[in-house]
């Protein structure tokens, strides 16, 4: 028993040194998320309201990161904005890499008719600059809230774990020891859950960090137009506001960069992550020095 | 008898791997005479490979040669320098390469191809004379002359072998090493391509060394035999003698093991399985699954020795005084 | 007493659909009987792309002909129940070609020889599960200890190959297909699993079928053969007639490029056709050999030849013996699966 | 190519746009609201201009066609689409849609294509020779500078350079296309004007781009260097560099061209956040200002611009791929 644990550890050990790109990426992101969530619980949350301060404060020992034009403690928003983008991220991605598992595997495995919609449906909207129809939805939203945010979101992330668990679905089909299931006695849903599921783990998660960064990328991307939750905190709101009083030109580098600088941590992170599952789904890339 | 072309000498090639150092071939000697089919055959795994290749110096990393000479016309290859070996490839040395498939560059024409190669040695011929000589050696070869102008997805699996026939010779090279040749290919295919490649090197010739695990093949092809088992020759000898007398006892099981048309079914296996090459058994690799073996095989590998004029093999059976 | 296994004049055309023009006939009226009686073997021979996995996928049930019948028991696959489909499942058992990719490499090798018993119900206990495991690697020459608990690519090639012996005989089958079950193994193994193979169908009953392009092994096992080039059967029949004293130019052809493990019976070195050339190239209506074949005659071009029964054994598809009466795939094959014992060294 | 092909990518392209701009119609009208009623109850709750609001915004509804059925309005929506007419402008009545559009396009594509094409060919060409085992140390050290730029969204990227370059160091400027108050012209001083306000845009786009493409050439370059004609080549006795060009890089072109269409919307909705940033006069900026004045018919225009724009870039590339690749006709059928 306990050399099977040791045996266990020391392949886990193993592992992890084989695939540093992946555990470096997670603890990454683990670390933003911590700093998010713990933050919000410690800090003040008094200190992020308009007027608490005074406004356009430079760093300085009482304030950390500065006050913004709107007087509040940059650091106070910036940790509550963590969470809400997480959130969005985490939610946006988690919806739109579901759906692209169902449609994926439901097109790979039916193939034919079926296939042939989803692949098509996905192809087009995959063709359709994604932020155009979030613009679309987004200025005919009366009131945003982070989970609408999500929501529109993952409506177009989606398509990338589609096309890419279709493919591999394609192929695994095609796999002998699918051939082999069947003679075994398994049905078409075991066939699917069994044999092919498990072997498609690796691109369900390079799938999800996709789906992830795509929608945090997109978020910011939205908030920074004008279209985000106007009333919330998050990353991409913050640099919105920042923009909206000229902090740039006006050098309040305090205010707009933290914001950057914490999204640059994150997608860091999401690329070691995609980039170590990258080397477990194709180890070819591996290369042996 | 003719002179040798190629000496190979104690040429020895080492994996190193995560599980851990394969030696893929060790201490492994042969000679290659002027205008000679030579075949080294054996099972998935025994080093066939990894020696032909290493006599173009195309071992790739984490693979590399760590001893031996190779001696073409008493030049060794393995002391070149990189751009001595490049000039040496194919012009004085060539491939046949196994996996005729996927070996064209699917985005360059047939005719290309073949030019690249000639140009890479010697750069200054005129474009009607490389055309022209394009078309001579896919005449060579059983190829119309359109076949320059295509891609290789447009040619089936024997013309595109062909194909590498056609450029393998295109420099006139005084030694050929086909790799497998024709393990892709249908039988009928493969029968055309060995005329083939039979046909060439009488004209030209060249010496072949054909590897490969097919026994027929090789009865059918080579004039004399090589028989690998775990990354060593064991027996080496003219093709006929090996097939009437084998005398490595590891030959003698896998010529009897082949099935034909003239007995039926009647089948004899090996028994056991081939060891790891991480985990050689001590002594001679062959040990365990050895119907002969005696108390001295675990303990001394037999070393590699000529047991009559011509026929060389590595047994402790045919050590002094026995048998 | 109806037949185990029947296949009635096959025909499988791929593409042809809505968005490919191309049609491509994988096979072209094939028929195949396995009495079931006694065990008997079967062997399809044939290049690459003429169609003989295809026949294997439809004999399985896997896909569909797109004409002919399929039968098991008497009852066309299609119309089976579904009690009737599960006895179907488990009757007929397969091994491939490819012992690498036979396996998910997500699983321990005990998954895919479990899976079986519990799918099929074929024991009560886990115990006797386990026995029956040990059994069957007993059968194929594996010591249990050594294979149960590992990963696939811990094992041999030769290994997993018997794995998958193993794995088709824990349902009982009757009839077990063989794909190019030893084209990737390694020769000094290669005999023994076939012979294990052959030895196992005598002694627990099962039929096999035998799909290879390796003549010389179909010669060694099966009784008859049956020769297919680009989708067609062009010469059917008892194996030692077919092999021994080939009628059709194909498997004439076919028979002298074996490359024979003797150095002293050389391939002959007449000139050979691989690719096709001129009119006739398979696609029209005119015999699909007609491009490549030596003896062609105007005729070979404009029809299609039927099978001529030029002995009681045997039936050869070319107008070569058009004096002999045409015959029915399924007669014929009838007839070979009938009392070979009286008759398998006749004529 | 085949005529076959040319069809069928066709009507791709054909649907693509056709169920693009149909959204782009549907979606304002499936949400709740009236965005005229909306908008005059804006301008009403800012100006002074009190004066009929109900009969103004009857008016404006004729005006816009809004008064008719839905499946009318469709119907009218694409004829006036087909005729190139996108309709006014809400927030500056007379002023068409189409003309705010023609007047930013220029900017953008002059731009982005630019812009595009220096990164393809900066990342391709860093890529293969990161793949390449030979690669020099020194180019293996830049990566990982580039792997995070490639992390910076470009538009944030964009910022960072606003404030490196035109803030704290004043070396471009600040903002916009052009200079304040001087006249376009085809002059020596116009156009280094032009391309001085296009530096910081550009090569935001460009920074942030180049190490995604380099990561994905290697990998695709690397995959390409374990195929047999590589190994053949090599045996043959050529010279590195042209097994490199010849047999590796040209057959990573295909995947690599792929790459480029899929990530040509990235690109596109970057780069309309760049010119925000920027407040370079392109149909970004316009896009934005839009969106800050509510005016719908401006931003659907521009959204129906930016669908086909990557729409007809696409088919393109697609149109490009059986040049590149002679067996991609026989693959897709």
């Amino acid at each position: 028993m306990a050399t099977m644990y040791r045996d266990r550890a020391h392949r886990a050990l193993r592992f992890a040194r084989l695939n540093m790109l992946l555990v470096s990426g997670l603890a990454v992101i683990v670390a933003v998320v911590l700093v998010g969530y713990v933050g919000s619980a410690i800090i003040n949350q008094d200190d992020a309201r308009v007027g608490a301060f005074d406004p356009g404060l430079r760093p300085s020992r009482d304030h950390l990161l500065g006050t913004d034009r709107q007087a509040r403690d940059v650091l106070a928003v910036l940790i509550l904005s963590i969470p809400n983008t997480v959130k969005i991220g985490l939610l946006a991605g988690a919806v739109g890499l579901g759906i692209g598992v169902v449609l994926g595997l439901a097109a790979g495995y039916f193939g034919g008719l079926v296939d042939l919609v989803i692949r098509t449906v996905a192809d087009v909207v995959f063709t359709i600059p994604g932020i155009a129809i979030m613009i679309i939805v987004a200025t005919n939203i009366r009131t945003m809230s982070v989970e609408m945010m999500a929501l529109i979101v993952a409506s177009l992330a989606w398509m990338y774990p589609t096309r890419a668990i279709r493919a591999q679905t394609l192929s695994l089909r095609e796999r002998l020891y699918v051939e082999v299931a069947r003679l075994n006695g398994e049905s078409g849903m075991e066939l699917v859950v069994k044999q092919m599921l498990p072997n498609l783990l690796p691109y369900i998660a390079a799938g999800f960090v996709a789906s992830v960064s795509g929608a945090i990328l997109a978020t910011i991307g939205l908030e920074a137009l004008g279209l985000g939750p106007q009333g919330e905190f998050t990353l991409g709101m913050m640099i919105y506001w920042a923009r909206f009083y000229g902090a740039i030109l006006r050098g309040m580098w305090w205010w707009w960069s933290p914001p950057i600088a914490v999204i640059v941590v994150i997608f860091i992170g999401l690329l070691l992550a995609s980039a170590g599952l990258d080397r477990i789904a194709n180890p070819r890339l591996q290369r042996t020095k | 008898m003719s002179p040798d072309v190629l000496q190979v000498k104690e040429l020895r090639v080492r994996y190193d791997t995560y599980s851990g150092v394969v030696n893929a071939v060790e201490g492994v000697s042969f000679s290659v005479r002027a205008g000679e089919k030579l075949g080294l055959v054996g099972e998935s795994g025994c080093g066939k490979s990894s020696t032909v290749l290493a006599l173009l110096r195309m071992i790739k990393p984490p693979g590399r040669i760590v001893a031996g000479q190779v001696l073409l016309d008493g030049v060794d290859l393995l002391r070149l320098s990189d751009e001595e070996i490049r000039l040496a490839r194919f012009a004085a040395i060539s491939l046949i390469p196994q996996g005729a498939m996927n070996s064209l560059n699917p985005v360059m024409r047939i005719r290309e191809q073949i030019v690249d190669t000639m140009r890479a040695h010697n750069g200054g011929k005129s474009r009607a004379e490389l055309d022209s000589r394009v078309r001579e050696l896919l005449q060579w070869v059983g190829l119309s002359d359109w076949v320059a102008n295509m891609f290789p997805h447009e040619l089936s699996g024997g013309m595109k072998q062909r194909v590498c026939i056609a450029m393998a010779i295109s420099l006139k090279p005084k030694v050929v090493i086909a790799d497998e040749p024709t393990s892709a290919l249908d039988v009928v295919v493969q029968r055309r391509v060995m005329h083939t490649l039979e046909r060439v090197q009488q004209e030209l010739g060249a010496s072949v060394i054909l590897s490969g695990h097919d026994m027929g093949l090789m009865a059918q092809f080579v004039d004399r035999l090589g028989v690998m088992y775990a990354g060593r020759l064991v027996e080496m000898g003219p093709t006929e003698a090996i097939f009437e007398d084998p005398l490595h006892p590891y030959a003698r099981l896998l010529i009897d093991t082949l099935p034909s048309l003239d007995r039926k079914g009647d089948f004899k296996g090996i028994p056991g399985v081939a060891p790891s090459l991480l985990n050689l058994p001590a002594g001679c690799a062959f040990q365990p699954r050895c119907p002969h073996a005696v108390e001295r095989c675990s303990v001394d590998e037999p070393a590699w020795q000529e047991a009559r004029p011509g026929r060389w093999v590595a047994c402790h059976l045919w050590a002094e005084g026995r048998r | 007493m109806t037949a185990l296994l029947e296949a009635h004049n096959l025909t499988k055309v791929f593409g042809g659909g809505l968005l490919s023009r191309r049609r491509t006939v994988a096979l072209d009226n094939i028929s195949l009987v396995i009495s079931g009686d006694r065990p008997s073997v079967i062997s399809i021979a044939g290049e690459s792309g003429s169609g003989k996995t295809t026949l294997a996928r439809l004999l399985l049930g896997i896909t569909h002909p797109s004409s002919g019948r399929v039968l098991y028991r008497g009852k066309e696959l299609k119309k089976l129940s579904r009690e009737e489909w599960k006895v179907f499942r488990r009757e007929v058992q397969a091994i491939f070609q490819d012992p690498f990719e036979a396996f998910n490499p997500f699983y321990k090798v005990d998954n895919v020889l479990n899976t079986p018993i519990v799918k099929f119900r074929l024991a009560r206990s886990r115990s006797e599960r386990r026995e029956m495991v040990d059994k069957v690697l007993d059968m194929v020459g594996l010591r249990p200890e050594e294979t149960l608990g590992r990963y696939p690519h811990q094992l041999s090639g030769g290994q997993r190959q018997r794995v998958m012996v193993a794995r088709a005989l824990l349902p009982n089958p009757k009839i077990l297909l063989a794909d190019e079950p030893v084209s990737m193994v390694d020769a000094s193994l290669r005999a023994t699993i076939l012979g294990t193979l052959l030895k196992l169908s005598r002694e627990l009953n099962i039929s096999l079928v035998y799909v290879t392009h390796d003549l010389t092994t179909a010669y060694q096992v099966a009784e008859t053969i049956l020769v297919l080039y680009q989708g067609s059967p062009v010469e059917v029949g008892d194996v030692e007639k077919v092999i021994r004293s080939s009628q059709h130019p194909y498997t004439r052809l076919l028979v002298g490029s074996i490359p024979l493990p003797n150095p002293k019976l050389k391939w002959g070195t007449e000139a050979i056709e691989t690719e096709r050339t001129g009119r006739g190239s398979g696609a029209g209506n005119g015999c699909r050999f007609a491009g490549r074949c030596p003896v062609v005659m105007p005729v070979c071009h404009e029809q299609r030849p039927p099978l001529y029964r030029t002995d009681s054994r045997r039936a050869t598809a070319c107008f070569l013996y058009k004096e002999s009466p045409a015959v029915e795939g399924v007669e014929l094959m009838s007839a070979l699966s009938r009392g070979t014992q009286t008759s398998a060294r006749d004529g | 190519m085949t005529v076959d092909y040319i069809v069928k990518r066709l009507g791709m392209l054909l649907v693509v746009i056709i169920s693009a701009i149909s959204i782009n119609f549907i979606i304002p009208r499936l949400m709740p609201g009236d965005p005229v009623q909306q908008k005059m109850d804006q301008m009403v709750a800012m100006g002074g201009t009190v004066g009929d609001v109900q009969g103004m915004v009857q008016e404006y509804r004729k005006k816009f066609g809004l008064d008719k059925p839905v499946w009318k309005q469709f119907i009218s929506y694409w004829g006036d689409l087909l005729r190139g007419d996108l309709g006014y402008s809400l927030n500056n009545y007379p002023q068409r849609v189409s003309s705010v559009i023609t007047g930013a396009l220029p900017w953008t594509a002059g731009l982005l294509i630019t812009a595009i094409l220096i990164t393809f060919v900066l990342g391709i060409l860093m890529g293969a020779v990161l793949g390449w085992p030979t690669a020099p140390r020194g180019l293996r050290g830049v990566v990982p500078v580039f792997l995070v730029l490639h992390a910076v969204p470009y538009f944030l990227l964009g910022i960072i350079l606003l404030f490196l370059f035109a803030v704290s160091v004043r070396v471009f400027p600040g903002g916009g296309g052009y200079s304040f108050g001087t006249a376009l012209q085809l002059s020596l001083g116009s156009i280094a004007d032009v391309l001085k306000h296009a530096a910081l845009p550009a090569l935001s786009i460009v920074l942030a781009g180049v190490g995604g493409w380099a990561l994905g050439m290697r990998g695709m370059m690397i995959s390409v260097l374990g195929e047999d004609y590589i190994n053949l080549a090599e045996a043959k006795g050529l010279k590195q560099r042209r097994i490199f060009l010849w047999y590796g890089v040209r057959n990573t072109m295909l995947p690599a061209t792929t790459s480029l269409a899929m990530s040509l919307g990235h690109v596109v909705t970057g780069a309309v956040l760049v010119e925000m940033i920027f407040a370079y006069p392109g149909i970004g900026h316009q896009l934005y200002r839009a969106i800050h004045a509510k005016d719908y018919t401006v931003i659907q225009g521009i959204i129906v611009v930016l669908v086909v724009w990557l729409a007809v870039t696409l088919f393109i590339m697609d149109l490009i791929y059986p040049l590149i690749d002679r067996r991609i006709t026989y693959r897709r059928r």
